[in-house]
């Protein structure tokens, strides 16, 4: 484990801001999603708190659950691209790698092959997070490679529909006919396919969804990660509204949630027979050891 | 191949500075491709990352071959150039030491991601074998696309021939993993007519190889959970703001362009010196980079021959590029001719601005778009700046 | 001495040092206001420095602030028994490099994309670099140089900084406490009375009086508070 | 300070609190003057609690210098925050001010501090100190006409134009339809509205804090050695 790089050296943890102490005494680090996950956010010291989102932001939220949900937050990296996400993502407590504009899957191969010839013996988790444009406009060729070459990393794609960092331009998840910034008679062609691009190019794992669930949310990244440490590359695709480009006024950003649930974010999981066999291992594993915890607080 | 299958070659690793200077050579006949190559060989590289141009597709299959051969660790073929050096910025955020190489369109492919590898801080090391770049297309030399490197802040070689392409490469691996420098180094020379063509090249013993790569001994921190701090964006976007200073983009600047200075003082340890000087009190230089240095030469031997006072100045660092010691080398001489493989004429637009009396530079000889550079063409400036007659017929 | 690199603030667009024409020193000397001397003349003018000079700082960065490798200890060790020996001395961490949302608390941390919000606020007018990677600390030390009046000290495990006013380098254990030993004497010249003692402790770790704390001490940040199960907040304000 | 042809003004603030309209308000002043202007705004790219600066150049004179005002002559502080939490793009707030410059602060307590005081004296700097949201709170009734009382302010000191052009410039503002400064401020433009229900009645009070700001300055004397003018509200 890469705890100790986290860990403050004794003699300075005195003079360490607050914010880090708490880090490393009530944060994630080295624990079970029992004792810190989505199910008890906020009764433990997140891995991203302060961000700059706006309020209401659904992608803030979800990326907050990404962040929980880690399996093993001290051995993991992520990788993004610019948009929105990036702003958050940035502040957590995890490292990010930050490249140009579309090129984290390309980014992230290189790096998962190089942590898995400098570390062999161990997991370390590459994730890439990045909006509907950087991972299916920009960086569809280096997204779809990715893919194709079965690169052992996770894909998370924060879909909100739309090109919201730099004002509200069509992308090509925006839904057909949506009038938007670029698109002024409304979108022409369809919404982007990418769950179905995602398995065609040979992911062994792929969810859609829109995380209204936050257990079900959790369950699925953590199986996505899982999946891809051993069988190969694994896809995300998470609805994440924009509340500012479609006008969603905050109070009802869930209630919206809910409704793409039914229309275009049905929930669909796929995976492989290899990876459906690594996620049964787990979480059997998982639940035996929540048992053996569980007798041993009883005993 | 399967990595587990791949043979593992008896090393024995040594410093850079035994490697280049000390370790005992032995002469081979082999093409610039083979010469990059064979010092990809020597260098312990961890990752390769290879996809094809011509005339650069050759230097990359033969380290594709050497990986096979288990002399590097990873090696695969992207998808295109900017996935290529997309890969390697990030594969060099996990401490490893990195080599790919590419060829004019290619390299502008691949140019957004190169540009940032400087100020992302990228330890790594770029073959670029230089061709025709503009419309309509062809695959022959012509090295314009160095001047689009020129301004990118990575460290820039260039190689006169199979030689220079061997120990440059081989010198870069060292010059760019110094904790003061730790930006990438380019080496240059050109398609074909070094590339393609054979010539004579100490080697050392391919059982010598550079000590491993360092992760620790880095200005930044590698981000490989290992290394702290983990709250880390070591290349986040800056812009001012209230918790980011005005200044911050134009330091970082600064600090590359800095460190690309602090490269001078080990292109002296490992190359030499930024620049060689053949008859330091000509009256009139031959002043060039790249194989346009090897016809300069030529041309400084011809007039040597025929008695004429000519020298020859031989640049091989293109950034940092070595104002102080191309002023000091011309500084009693009449005309300075800059023969080039370009039509824009960089080197001599370069030299003009370094000197205080550019108006001595003789624009040219220049050829382009795959024409070879033929000695004769110099031996009429030399003519012409020395005032001589001559009836040479071009 | 002709001083080629002298303390801010050098104004709106300063030249970095090593394009004045400024060089790493070689191994075995260091850099004085950009010129290569001795160790001990370095470590002389650096240690009066901070002892004479307003509100001394020492800025540890990831390097030595977090346990992760075994020389971790003996560093900071050392940096603490150093930080005993200047009078009044602060020790404010520098532990990590992202820019920070929204804004960092001067009073407890430093972050190298904006030095001077600490320096300025706590008018620090002497200060450490120690453990901070190098690429970091360069644009630190500029930025400071640029826009502060502040004599800057670089402790670098690897080549120094020609940024700052004193620049050490190889840095270890050793070599810091040959310093204390250098800023004991040049105190004792000094005249100057000083009882060892520890700097205080980081003031974002003030014990919280839960007793009385209400949502409110929260301020901005309240709504991140979140009641626990069976756990009852009224005073809201 | 002075009678110049030339301001340089920096305004600096907080999300929200007018700074970009006042730069548009002030540079539609002097144009209907016929006099000069330009101005640039400048949002960092966060998004809340961001500090905001704009920059006007007003000149009886063409103007052609383009960017930020790094110099300025005129520096207004919306925000006592901007001082003590250093929200400001240039720390400490005065960087660059020139000789015999002006300062406009709304604060509602003391925030020079001694060595603030020094350099600004040693700059032969007038800083005219009030509270503009109490103002602004007093008469209008709301803290949204803080602008207004800055830029009264600033105008009453320096009579750049009389107050039929800024009239004539916040109508404009206010009931004009092709400004827009940003979607945030089209929030807060609605806010306003609704409060006053009518545009009119908005304007009236808006004219009514920059007349009583005015009268202020019409008490300010610049040739005094005082470095900082004090107002209560």
């Amino acid at each position: 484990m890469s705890i100790k790089y986290m860990t403050p050296a004794e003699q300075f943890k005195q003079y360490l801001p607050k914010d880090y102490v708490e880090l490393v005494d009530y944060g994630p680090f080295g624990k079970t999603q029992a004792e810190a996950g989505p199910g008890n956010m906020g009764q433990f010291k997140e891995l991203i708190e302060e961000h700059p989102m706006c309020s209401g932001c659904w992608m803030a939220y979800f990326i907050r659950v990404i962040f929980a949900s880690l399996p093993q937050p001290e051995e993991t990296v992520t990788l993004g691209t610019a948009g929105c996400g990036r702003l958050a993502i940035s502040q957590a407590a995890v490292p990010f790698i930050y490249g140009n504009y579309g090129d984290q899957n390309a980014m992230a191969s290189g790096l998962t092959r190089a942590f898995r010839l400098r570390f062999p013996e161990k997991h370390k988790d590459v994730i890439t997070i990045a909006g509907d444009g950087g991972t299916m406009d920009i960086g569809f060729s280096m997204t779809m490679h990715s893919w194709i070459r079965g690169e052992k990393f996770t894909t998370i794609m924060l879909d909100n529909e739309v090109y919201g960092n730099t004002g509200g331009q069509e992308s090509g998840m925006s839904p057909k006919g949506a009038i938007l910034k670029m698109a002024p008679l409304g979108k022409k062609g369809e919404k982007m396919p990418a769950t179905s691009l995602a398995q065609a190019a040979g992911c062994v794992y792929t969810v859609r969804l829109s995380p209204t669930n936050i257990k079900k949310a959790a369950q699925v990244i953590r199986r996505a990660i899982f999946v891809a440490r051993e069988v190969g590359p694994t896809f995300v695709h998470a609805y994440t509204s924009c509340n500012i480009e479609y006008s969603i006024p905050t109070e009802e950003v869930f209630k919206d949630a809910k409704e793409k649930e039914k229309t275009r974010f049905t929930f669909e999981e796929f995976m492989t027979d290899e990876a459906r066999e690594v996620i049964e291992r787990v979480e059997a594993e998982e639940k035996a050891a929540k048992k053996a915890a569980k007798a041993k607080v009883v005993s | 191949m399967s990595p587990n299958t791949r043979p593992t070659p008896v090393k024995e690793y040594v410093d850079a500075a035994y490697l280049l200077k000390e370790a005992p050579r032995e002469k081979k006949f082999i093409t610039g491709a083979q010469a990059m190559a064979e010092a990809v060989k020597r260098a312990n590289v961890d990752m390769a990352i290879a996809y094809p141009i011509t005339p650069q597709s050759e230097v990359m299959h033969l380290v594709g071959d050497i990986y096979a051969q288990g002399h590097i660790k990873e090696y695969y073929r992207a998808e295109e150039e900017l996935g290529t050096m997309s890969a390697i910025a990030g594969a060099a955020r996990a401490g490893v030491r990195l080599f790919t190489a590419t060829s004019g369109p290619g390299l502008l492919r691949g140019l957004e991601a190169i540009v940032s590898w400087p100020g992302h801080r990228v330890p790594a090391v770029l073959g670029i074998l230089t061709r025709v770049i503009n419309a309509p297309l062809s695959i022959q030399p012509d090295n314009v696309e160095m001047a689009y490197v020129m301004h990118s802040g990575m460290v820039v070689l260039h190689a006169e021939n199979q030689q220079d392409t061997f120990d440059m490469t081989l010198a870069s691996f060292a010059i760019t993993e110094k904790v003061d420098v730790y930006i990438p180094v380019a080496v240059a020379t050109e398609g074909f007519f070094v590339t393609h063509a054979k010539g004579y090249v100490e080697m050392t013993d391919e059982k010598l190889a550079l000590n491993d790569f360092d992760s620790v001994a880095a200005p930044v921190p590698a981000m490989d959970n290992e290394t702290p701090p983990a709250r880390i964006q070591r290349d986040a976007p800056v812009q001012k703001s209230n918790f980011m200073s005005y200044l911050i983009h134009s330091v970082w600047q600064q600090e590359i362009w800095d460190s690309n200075r602090r490269a001078m003082k080990y292109i002296y340890e490992y190359l030499g010196g930024p620049i060689e000087v053949i008859n330091p009190d000509a009256d009139v230089f031959v002043l060039a980079s790249g194989c346009a240095a090897a016809q300069a030469r030529e041309a400084q031997r011809y007039a040597a021959d025929e008695g004429l006072n000519v020298g020859l100045v031989k640049v091989r660092a293109i950034r940092p590029f070595p104002e102080k010691e191309i002023n000091e080398a011309v500084k009693n001489s009449k005309a300075i001719i800059v023969p080039e493989h370009n039509y824009i004429g960089w080197l001599a637009k370069e030299v003009r601005a370094a000197i205080p009396d550019g108006g001595k530079v003789v624009n040219g000889p220049r050829v382009y778009g795959g024409m070879t550079l033929p000695v004769e063409l110099i031996m009429v400036e030399i003519y012409d700046a020395l005032g001589i007659e001559h009836n040479i017929k071009l | 001495m002709l001083k080629k690199v002298t303390v801010g603030p050098a104004g709106y667009m300063p030249q970095s040092a090593p394009s004045m024409g400024v060089e790493l020193s070689p191994e075995g000397q260091a850099l004085l206001y950009g010129n290569v001397v001795s160790v001990e003349e370095a470590m002389r003018d650096a240690a009066k420095a901070l002892l004479t000079e307003d509100n001394p700082t020492i800025f540890p960065g990831p390097q030595v602030l977090w346990d992760w490798k075994d020389d971790v200890k003996e560093k900071a060790a050392a940096i603490l028994e150093l930080a005993a020996e200047i009078p009044n001395c602060k020790i404010i961490p520098m532990p990590d490099y992202r820019p920070k949302y929204p804004k960092i608390d001067v009073k407890a941390e430093i972050n190298p994309n904006h030095p001077n919000l600490t320096i300025l606020d706590n008018k620090i007018k002497a200060c450490i670099f120690v453990g901070v990677h190098c690429h970091y600390a360069n644009l630190s030390l500029r930025m400071i140089r640029a826009g502060a009046e502040c004599y800057t000290i670089a402790l670098c495990a690897y080549m120094g900084h020609e940024e700052a006013m004193a620049s050490i380098r190889d840095t270890h254990a050793s070599e810091i406490l040959k310093f204390k030993e250098i800023l004991i004497e040049e105190r004792n010249k000094l005249g100057i009375e000083w009882t060892p003692t520890m700097p205080p402790r980081n003031p974002s770790l003030q014990d919280e009086e839960y007793t009385t704390l209400s949502p409110a001490d929260y301020g901005e940040y309240r709504s991140l508070i979140m009641s626990r199960k069976g756990e009852h907040v009224a005073d809201v304000e | 300070m002075a009678e110049k042809k030339r301001y340089n003004i920096r305004i600096s603030g907080l999300g929200g609190q007018g700074v970009v309209t006042t730069a548009h308000i002030l540079g539609a002043t002097m144009d209907n003057a016929g006099n000069y202007a330009s101005l640039v705004p400048f949002f960092g790219s966060e998004k809340r609690m961001a500090p905001v600066e704009a920059y006007v150049r007003a000149s009886t004179e063409p103007i052609y210098e383009v960017g930020e005002v790094v110099y300025p002559d005129i520096i207004l502080i919306y925000h006592s925050q901007v001082i003590t939490h250093g929200k400001s793009y240039t720390m400490p707030f005065y960087t660059g001010l020139k000789p015999d410059s002006l300062i406009v602060i709304n604060t509602d307590r003391e925030v020079l501090d001694e060595e603030d005081k020094k350099v600004l004296s040693e700059l032969n700097a007038k800083v005219v100190q009030f509270d503009a949201t109490a103002l602004a709170m007093k008469i209008a009734g709301t803290e949204l006409a803080t602008n207004m009382a800055m830029m009264g302010m600033l105008l009453g000191l320096t009579k750049l134009v009389n107050e039929d052009h800024i009239e004539a410039a916040v109508k404009e503002r206010f009931l004009g339809t092709s400004f827009v400064a940003s979607g945030g401020t089209a929030a807060l433009d609605s806010a306003i509205e609704k409060k006053f229900k009518k545009k009119e009645q908005l304007l009236a009070k808006n004219m009514e804090v920059i007349n009583k700001t005015f009268e202020m300055a019409d008490q300010v004397d610049m040739t005094t050695d005082d470095l900082v003018v004090q107002f209560s509200i």
